[in-house]
């Protein structure tokens, strides 16, 4: 059995109390095993997100645990703050996940110097990693604006990566790209994640996207596991109701039926 | 004045490398500045002695050797007009930065607070904004005693719970970006993240706000001097002279004019200062535009359009548009387009490919700081280059927009907002209007169709707005549907539905549909036409059919459909995993 | 916590009720501090310069003064408690009570119109700049709204008091220069007391609207062919309320305090004018007196001004917090 | 004395508007705003209402305890004195028809007819119950020893033979004086019986004087109305032009718009400030009457840290200060003095060659590097012109100065209250009785320390003697002979340095008057001329 990076187990998260009260995660149970990776697949509104901030310590856990990196987090502890090197999140959206003003290079020292975040001592490091995730010669100097989506995003990848976390998660990575650019950084995630033997949890709303950057799959709807296993038996045999109506969904897919 | 920055904040994001040309109000404060600093140098050096002299000429009005007349001790108060710049200046400028700074550090700093003390804080603080400052500063005065020092002091203490407020709440939408929750989760501790990503993105925005408070500060003080609380003889300030000639307002009204100029200079100065920053920083408003109209849409080709009058039966008939940007850029490159009725024809390409300014040009709504021109521009049955009834084309040309959320008003009701066309055009009354709309949402399937309209847009989840805002083409029975990408901002689960009932919409109404998105998969599954648009031109034009067996010419419209179903990652996972 | 609590409103009115004990108790204990801060012997002052040492001292005893402070701050917190604000100091025979109801509504008469004129005409003119100015266009009017408001913002309201006397009631003789006899003696101090505010309301009012023209909500109602008067009133008017109420709040409270120089300008028999009055006769029982009500009536307009942005904007009701 | 409190009492000065002055307490000019009443009501004499202003709500309508000048016009307006000033300020009968001096007292003979306003007859009986009332209030009556002396006043009335007789234990030649002024007014029965009602202006049988008071309206306005049948008036040596106006009406508030309310006909009557007064100059339609309200001079402290308690200094001080320019920036209306009263005063010192010349040189010499702390306030002159003149004056003589210009109620306060703080100030006293002495005792006599009225707290012993044994004279001619060698031991030393007469002027429109018997404000005398 290989060791598990990240572990959920009977992991549940309440939000807001009285009537307003609302449960975002009802026992979820899901384990990334070292060196692979699983897609998270639901709408808006599923908990997928939440998932992902219970994993990096930003949302407390009302009951259950998880493991991150050989830690065991739980109800009183679920807020403690993970290593860097443990687990690091790429976020969503590429206008204000940088900094507008301060350059890819400084964006990437701060991840190698949280400190003092000195471009200077990590510039090679740094070149390296910008020229890694295929960004133009002399970015390191360039502010934020002058990067297209696209490229933005894959600063912020390189900002995640470049530490050599143990384990990522990408949260709706690449929703807000057009699709084109979307394939085009979906394609460098999966060749870093082969070259780097990352950990990956990666969150979408798209199956098709998910596809292809994962060993194995799992829906979330409403707070709840609705299904678990791998992708393609996922793909070609899904077994929630649910599951197909996702499958079906996807544009270009075979179930994708608009005119009647 | 103060709280008009926050939108400042969320407008102006900073470039530092964006060009450093003064804008004209800019300049002009830049210049008045300059100017009052220089007379505050050079006037108590050459004035000085005559701003001090007492002459037995008391009480004068103005005459050629006392421009501005003398006061009680027969002082020269144009002398003493242009000496109490120096001190006005200095007084200003320290209780404008005691407010800026110390506001600013407790604005940030309630930031490092548990969140239940930070709110605490910043209840007292909304208490303290609403106490009137006048009677803050007497407070403060009261302990520190009349004089120079301590009406700065005062002044700067009563501006303190304003900019802390302003502060906190400019920091409020920065504590959220990701970026901040990226570096909290690289382990930057909170104080290293204040200061290296809060304060930085306040700065401008500050910057501004200081200007302009300056001016409030320079009647505050001013303000002080009047209740006698100002500076003391000997010294003076602007303040303290204009409270002194007051009560000759009626008697020697020159007396009250040198003072009052100077502080509608200084406080000029400064306010053109902020507001140019603020433009400057702000790129939309940055633009100067000179010469004609924008917005507009032209007849390009007078005899071309003649020729082609002919009534014609077309849903939507484009030829040789052009659109071009304030800065004579051109957008769109002589693109011609046809929508049958009945015929769904789908415009296809990337940002910035010209998609969207082709098919809001088509409906009439050129955006501001563009221009558009065409040979020839028909919607609906109308020629959109001559001006048709408004009301004609509200009833005829249906638009569904990109964002949903963004595209309905935050402040009203979705009935308030969706019967506007049936009201305003149609005649109907707000009864009518909202059963006739209730009605098309129960078509659509939304649910609980009767309570909807009187929710506010953030009630409801995008996909439930985006057929809301169809539900207005069904109302109207409009012949034409101008779609923007209604569902690139939905979830791809939502998405499928969203269209299932817009193409129902579409086809109950036998109305044309110009359908624009970026993904090949969608349209292909929806339209009977693709239009390929890059760089602002067709590049291709396909049928339904052509597109569904990959009959494509062009490599970039074959790029796009590979993008679509995502054919060379997958291929190299494969090969990888093989 | 009670269910019922939970829901917004209940919650929302609250914790506007704590907000609004809080500072109501915070200004009895600082109007109590401030009286205290005030130098020149209130003794001898009421009693006058010409008066013994004896007689200043009975003075002091009439007073209370002569009593440790924590004894004369508890008989005052009492009295406020019990809604008794004593009598006045320099006039034995006066209660502060029957002066503040007596003056009130002059200085909350030219408040409330000042205000009203303020917001108005605000979000009419800044709108009508921002439209026109759009793009860049129009842009003489661009720098003519900033020269006027600037300027206008830098004159103090002492000033644009004696001017507006000078043009309007001597030079003219179209309205009276003071006082509060005629329904025409209004104009004149409301106008002075809404000229900076209009300025300073009109310059983010235009800044505000710049910004909201630019949104999508609005190229929507344009999609629907109405009028350009429609779609600034109906569509964008209800975008700008949030920032003018939450102005106007700052704004009334600034012009309550305001009104201390425009009464004294106008000869405004309000509480302004009277607090002034009173502190410079030493009378603090009166200057506590309506130290306190401007301060409570401050406070209370900005709780109102808080619940109306809730009702705008629902929203506030959970995010708005203290961040109002 | 703590740094904290220092700092502490320099507040008021913050809370001070403009030129307004604490009411009665010194010299301000007078006041106020008023409103256009009614239209169409002030235009010309065709009227039964005169429209004035006052400063501010009178502190109470029981004339012994007011303290304030609208107290007193209130006061001199609702009751009557047993004397009163003539127009040229001799002391003529008032309730009572004569009074005879004499040394340990006088004896008022009291006329016939006079009523209360219920019609209660003003007898002996009533005068004495009333000035005993004044005698025993010790507490709260502030003029009580300016009017008795320091001694104890015993009243007995004798209904039969119509008069009053006032003994002292100690002599006080100040007294007839004293029985004119307004805080001397009769009250009738009825007010005695209920004080505090009566201060609250309730008790309207209360009134012995030509007005009742029919309105009051906080903050705004007060109205008096003329007594049906009133027929007291004093018998002044020349007969005032004009009828007494039915209704006066009086608005509160603030000097800023008195005269533009004159000028747009929403006043008949004010007292303008010195500045607006030019205004008026040009204008047709207006009229002024001058009055004087008290003196000005320099006060110094004569205490231990102050520089001033050496003559020399004082006299150094004198040197420099050019009295013309002084009286011109704090009053250019007032007449120079060369004493502390005006020169009409009885036994005022006239001889202007005791005063000290300017010499500015000379004084130089005693002042070059003195630290001086001046004390002023922002009421005398122009936004306390007064003080920053002897401010400069003394920085040109190469003093080190340092200045506070206050409000009047923290200045008071300073130089009662704190003499460690302040050397000099330009002062101002307001001559309620409008005596020689009344002055003089602020400068010469016990100290205030000691319980006496000497504020500047200096040590002569040979003017004190004379000024006591002026008081305690039993002739006028005894008595100004005694006041002279007071006031030129006085000037020797240079306890003081009178400047000017502090004075009031009244606008006032065409179609009314108002004179100043004595040269005091007396607004029983107000007239509609027809």
């Amino acid at each position: 059995m290989p060791e598990a990076t990240i572990e959920a187990e009977e992991l549940s998260v309440v939000f807001g109390a009285g009537a307003s009260q609302h449960q975002a995660l009802k026992d979820v149970s899901l384990q990334i095993w070292k060196g692979k990776s699983v897609g998270l697949v639901g709408e808006s509104g599923s908990g997928k997100s939440t998932l992902a901030k219970v994993l990096i310590g930003a949302v407390p856990i009302t009951s259950g645990q998880v493991t991150v990196g050989g830690q065991t987090y739980g109800a009183g502890t679920g807020r403690r703050r993970r290593t860097p090197k443990q687990l690091q999140l790429i976020p969503q959206d590429p206008y204000s996940s940088l900094n507008p003003r301060r350059t890819a290079g400084q964006a990437l020292a701060e991840a190698l110097d949280p400190l003092w975040s000195r471009v200077s001592r990590h510039r090679k490091t740094i070149a390296e990693w910008l020229d890694r995730v295929e960004l133009p010669q002399g970015s390191i100097d360039k502010y934020p604006y002058e990067f297209s989506g696209g490229q933005r995003q894959r600063i912020a990848i390189a900002r995640a990566l470049c530490i050599r976390p143990e384990a990522v998660i990408a949260d709706e990575i690449t929703s807000a790209l057009d699709l084109s650019v979307q394939v085009e950084v979906l394609k460098l995630l999966a060749e870093l994640r082969e070259e780097l033997d990352l950990t990956m949890l990666f969150i979408s709303h798209d199956l098709s996207v998910v596809r292809h950057v994962s060993d194995n799959v799992a829906v979330l709807r409403s707070g709840e596991l609705v299904e678990h296993g791998e992708v393609e038996q996922v793909f070609t045999a899904p077994q929630a109701e649910y599951t197909r109506q996702l499958l079906d969904s996807v544009p270009g897919g075979p179930g994708f039926a608009i005119r009647t | 004045m103060t709280t008009v920055a926050v939108a400042d904040v969320q407008t102006g994001s900073h470039s530092p490398a964006r060009e450093r040309r003064l804008n004209p109000m800019l300049a002009i404060g830049l210049g008045l500045a300059m100017a009052l600093v220089l007379v505050a140098i050079i006037s108590p050096m050459v004035l000085g002695e005559t701003a001090r002299e007492l002459t037995g000429d008391m009480r004068q009005g103005a005459s050629s050797e006392h421009w501005l007349g003398t006061d009680e001790f027969g002082r020269d108060l144009f002398a003493r007009a242009l000496v109490a710049t120096r001190l006005t200046l200095i007084l200003t400028t320290a209780a404008t930065a005691i407010a800026v700074v110390l506001g600013v550090v407790t604005g940030i700093l309630v930031w490092m607070m548990p969140e239940r003390i930070r709110n605490f804080v910043l209840t007292a603080n909304a208490v303290a904004v609403a106490f009137p400052g006048l009677v803050l500063a007497l407070v403060v005065a009261a302990i520190l005693g009349p004089g120079a020092f301590s009406a700065t002091i005062a002044v700067g203490i009563a501006g303190i719970p304003a900019f802390t407020r302003l502060a906190a709440n400019m920091a409020a939408p920065i504590m959220v970006r990701e970026y901040v929750g990226t570096a909290k989760q690289l382990g930057v501790p909170r104080p290293i993240i204040l200061a290296r990503h809060v304060l930085p993105n306040l700065g401008e925005p500050l910057l501004i706000l200081a200007a302009n408070s300056y001016a409030v500060m320079l009647t505050e003080l001013s303000g002080l001097s009047f209740i006698g609380l100002g500076v003391q003889n000997p010294e003076y300030d602007f303040g303290r002279l204009l409270a002194d000639a007051l009560p000759n307002v009626y008697t020697q009204p020159v007396h009250v004019l040198g003072p009052s100029i100077m502080i509608v200079l200084t406080g000029v100065a400064a306010m053109f200062i902020g507001d140019g920053l603020a433009a400057r920083s702000n790129p939309r408003l940055r633009r100067a535009v000179k010469g004609r109209r924008t917005g507009t849409l032209l007849q390009a080709n007078e005899s071309a359009a003649a020729k082609s009058a002919a009534e014609n039966d077309d849903a939507l008939l484009v030829r040789n548009l052009c659109v071009t940007s304030a800065a004579g850029q051109q957008l769109v490159k002589g693109v011609s387009l046809r929508v049958k009725k009945g015929e769904i024809v789908g415009l296809v390409g990337e940002s910035g490919s010209g998609k969207s300014l082709t098919a809001m040009s088509a409906a009439g709504l050129v955006p501001e700081g563009v221009t558009a021109s065409a040979d020839e521009l028909r919607a609906a049955g109308h020629d959109m280059l001559r001006h048709p009834k408004s009301g004609d084309l509200a009833r005829d040309v249906a638009l569904v927009y990109q964002d949903p959320m963004s595209s309905f008003n935050p402040a009203l009701k979705l009935n308030s907002q969706l019967t506007e066309v049936s009201r305003v055009h149609l005649g109907a009354t707000r009864r009518q209007a909202r059963l006739e709309l209730a009605e098309k949402f129960a078509q659509l399937n939304i649910s609980a169709p009767e309570r909807r309209g009187e929710q506010h847009p953030y009630e409801l989840s995008g996909g439930m707005l985006q057929r809301a805002m169809i539900s207005s083409a069904l109302v109207t029975e409009a012949k034409l549907i101008v779609a923007d990408e209604p569902t690139t901002a939905l979830d791809v689960t939502v998405q499928a539905e969203v269209l299932r009932q817009f193409v129902g919409a579409a086809e109950r109404l036998g109305a044309g549909v110009l359908f624009i998105s970026h993904d090949l998969g969608v349209v292909e599954a929806l339209c009977d036409r693709v239009v390929v648009m890059r760089h602002g031109e067709v590049i291709e034009e396909l049928t339904c059919d052509q597109l569904t067996a990959e009959e494509v010419q062009h490599p970039y419209t074959q790029k796009l459909l590979d993008a679509a179903k995502f054919t060379d990652v997958s291929e190299e996972t494969e090969a990888n995993n093989a | 916590m009670p269910a019922v609590l939970a829901r917004p409103w209940p919650a929302f009115l609250l914790r506007k009720v704590f907000e609004f004990v809080l500072a109501l108790l915070a200004l009895v204990v600082l109007t109590f501090i401030m009286v205290h801060l005030v130098p020149g012997d209130p003794a001898r002052v009421i009693a006058g310069m010409d008066a013994s040492a004896e007689q200043v001292e009975a003075t002091r005893g009439r007073l209370g003064l002569d009593r440790p402070v924590l004894v004369q701050f508890w008989d005052y917190f009492v009295g406020v408690l019990t809604l008794d604000l004593g009598n006045s100091w320099r006039r034995p025979t006066t209660e502060v009570a029957d002066v503040i109801v007596a003056r009130l509504p002059f200085t909350a008469s030219i408040a409330l119109i000042g205000i009203a004129i303020t917001v108005l005409v605000s979000l009419a003119l800044g709108l009508l700049v921002a439209g026109l100015t759009r793009g860049n266009r129009n842009q003489w009017l661009d720098s003519g709204f900033g020269w006027i408001t600037a300027s206008a913002l830098a004159l103090p309201v002492y000033v644009i008091g004696a001017i507006l006397i000078v043009v309007f009631a001597v030079n003219w003789g179209l309205l009276p220069a003071g006082g509060a006899n005629q329904l025409t003696s209004y104009i004149l101090p409301t106008t002075a007391i809404a000229i900076g505010p209009i300025c300073s309301m009109s310059r983010m009012v235009r800044r505000e609207a710049a910004v909201v023209l630019e949104q999508d909500y609005m190229r929507t109602a344009r999609g629907w062919r109405i009028s350009t008067a429609r779609q600034y009133s109906k569509h964008a008017v209800p975008n700008l309320l949030s920032s003018t109420l939450t102005l106007s709040g700052l704004i009334l409270a600034a012009m309550i305090g305001g009104a201390i120089i425009v009464e004294t300008v106008f000869s405004w028999p309000g509480l302004g004018r009277t607090v002034v009055e009173s502190i410079i006769e030493r009378d603090f029982g009166l200057t506590r007196g309506i130290i306190l009500t401007i301060g409570a009536l401050a406070i209370t307009a900005n709780v109102i001004i808080d619940i109306l942005l809730a009702l705008v904007d629902p929203r506030t009701l959970r995010a708005g917090k203290a961040l109002t | 004395m703590t740094q904290a409190s220092k700092r502490g009492r320099r507040l008021g000065a913050a809370l001070c508007i403009g030129a307004l002055a604490l009411a009665g307490c010194t010299t301000e000019d007078g006041s106020i705003e008023a409103d256009g009443t009614t239209e169409g009501n002030g235009d010309g004499p065709h009227t039964d209402t005169i429209r004035g202003a006052w400063i501010t709500d009178p502190v109470g309508f029981l004339p012994m305890t007011t303290t304030a000048t609208d107290d007193y016009r209130a006061a001199r307006l609702l009751y009557d004195t047993v004397l009163r000033r003539d127009i040229d300020g001799e002391l003529i009968g008032g309730i009572a028809d004569d009074y005879q001096l004499e040394e340990s007292g006088l004896t008022l003979t009291i006329g016939e007819g006079h009523t209360c306003a219920d019609g209660t007859e003003i007898t002996p009986t009533v005068v004495a119950d009333s000035l005993t009332y004044f005698a025993d209030e010790t507490e709260s009556a502030v003029q009580r020893d300016g009017v008795f002396g320091p001694g104890e006043a015993t009243i007995t009335a004798d209904d039969d033979a119509s008069t009053v007789v006032i003994e002292l234990s100690e002599p006080h030649s100040d007294l007839p004086a004293g029985l004119a002024i307004p805080q001397s007014g009769i009250v009738c029965p009825a007010g005695l019986e209920d004080p505090e009602s009566t201060a609250a202006g309730q008790v309207e049988a209360a009134f012995s004087g030509p007005y009742v008071l029919s309105e009051a309206n906080d903050g705004v306005s007060y109205v008096f109305e003329l007594r049906e049948g009133y027929d007291s008036w004093p018998d002044y040596s020349e007969e005032l032009e004009g009828v007494p106006a039915q209704y006066l009406e009086f608005y509160v508030g603030i000097d800023d718009t008195v005269a533009n309310q004159l000028l747009t006909d929403e006043l008949d009557v004010a007292p303008v400030t010195d500045q607006e007064l030019d205004r008026f100059e040009d204008e047709e339609g207006y009229d002024q009457t001058t009055v004087t309200t008290g003196e000005f001079y320099i006060l110094f402290n004569h205490g231990e840290q102050s520089p001033f308690q050496d003559e020399e200094m004082r006299r150094a001080l004198a040197q420099i200060v050019d009295r013309e320019t002084l009286a011109e920036i704090v009053d250019p209306n007032g007449e120079l003095i060369a004493t502390l009263g005006d020169e009409n005063m009885q036994c005022a010192n006239t001889d202007f060659s005791l005063l000290e010349d300017y010499d500015a040189e000379a004084a130089s010499e005693a002042l070059d590097g003195v630290q001086v702390n001046v004390i002023g306030t922002n009421a005398i002159g122009q936004n306390g012109a007064g003080a920053i003149y002897v401010q400069e004056q003394l920085l040109a003589a190469g003093a080190e100065v340092e200045l506070q210009n206050l409000d009047v109620g923290t200045w008071v306060t300073d130089i009662y209250e704190e003499p460690e703080w302040w050397d000099v100030t330009v002062f101002a006293t307001v001559n309620n009785i409008g005596t020689i002495s009344w002055g003089l005792g602020t400068v010469i006599g016990v100290p205030h320390t000691e319980g006496g009225r000497n504020t500047s707290v200096s040590n002569n012993p040979a003017a004190t003697e004379a000024l006591d044994a002026a008081l305690a004279a039993g002739s006028e001619e005894e008595m100004c002979e005694y006041y002279q060698i007071a006031q030129e031991e006085a000037l020797a030393a240079v306890d003081f340095i009178p400047i000017s007469m502090d004075t009031r002027t009244f606008v006032i429109r065409d179609g009314f008057t108002i004179y100043g018997p004595g040269g005091n404000e007396d607004l029983t005398s107000l007239r509609i001329l027809d």
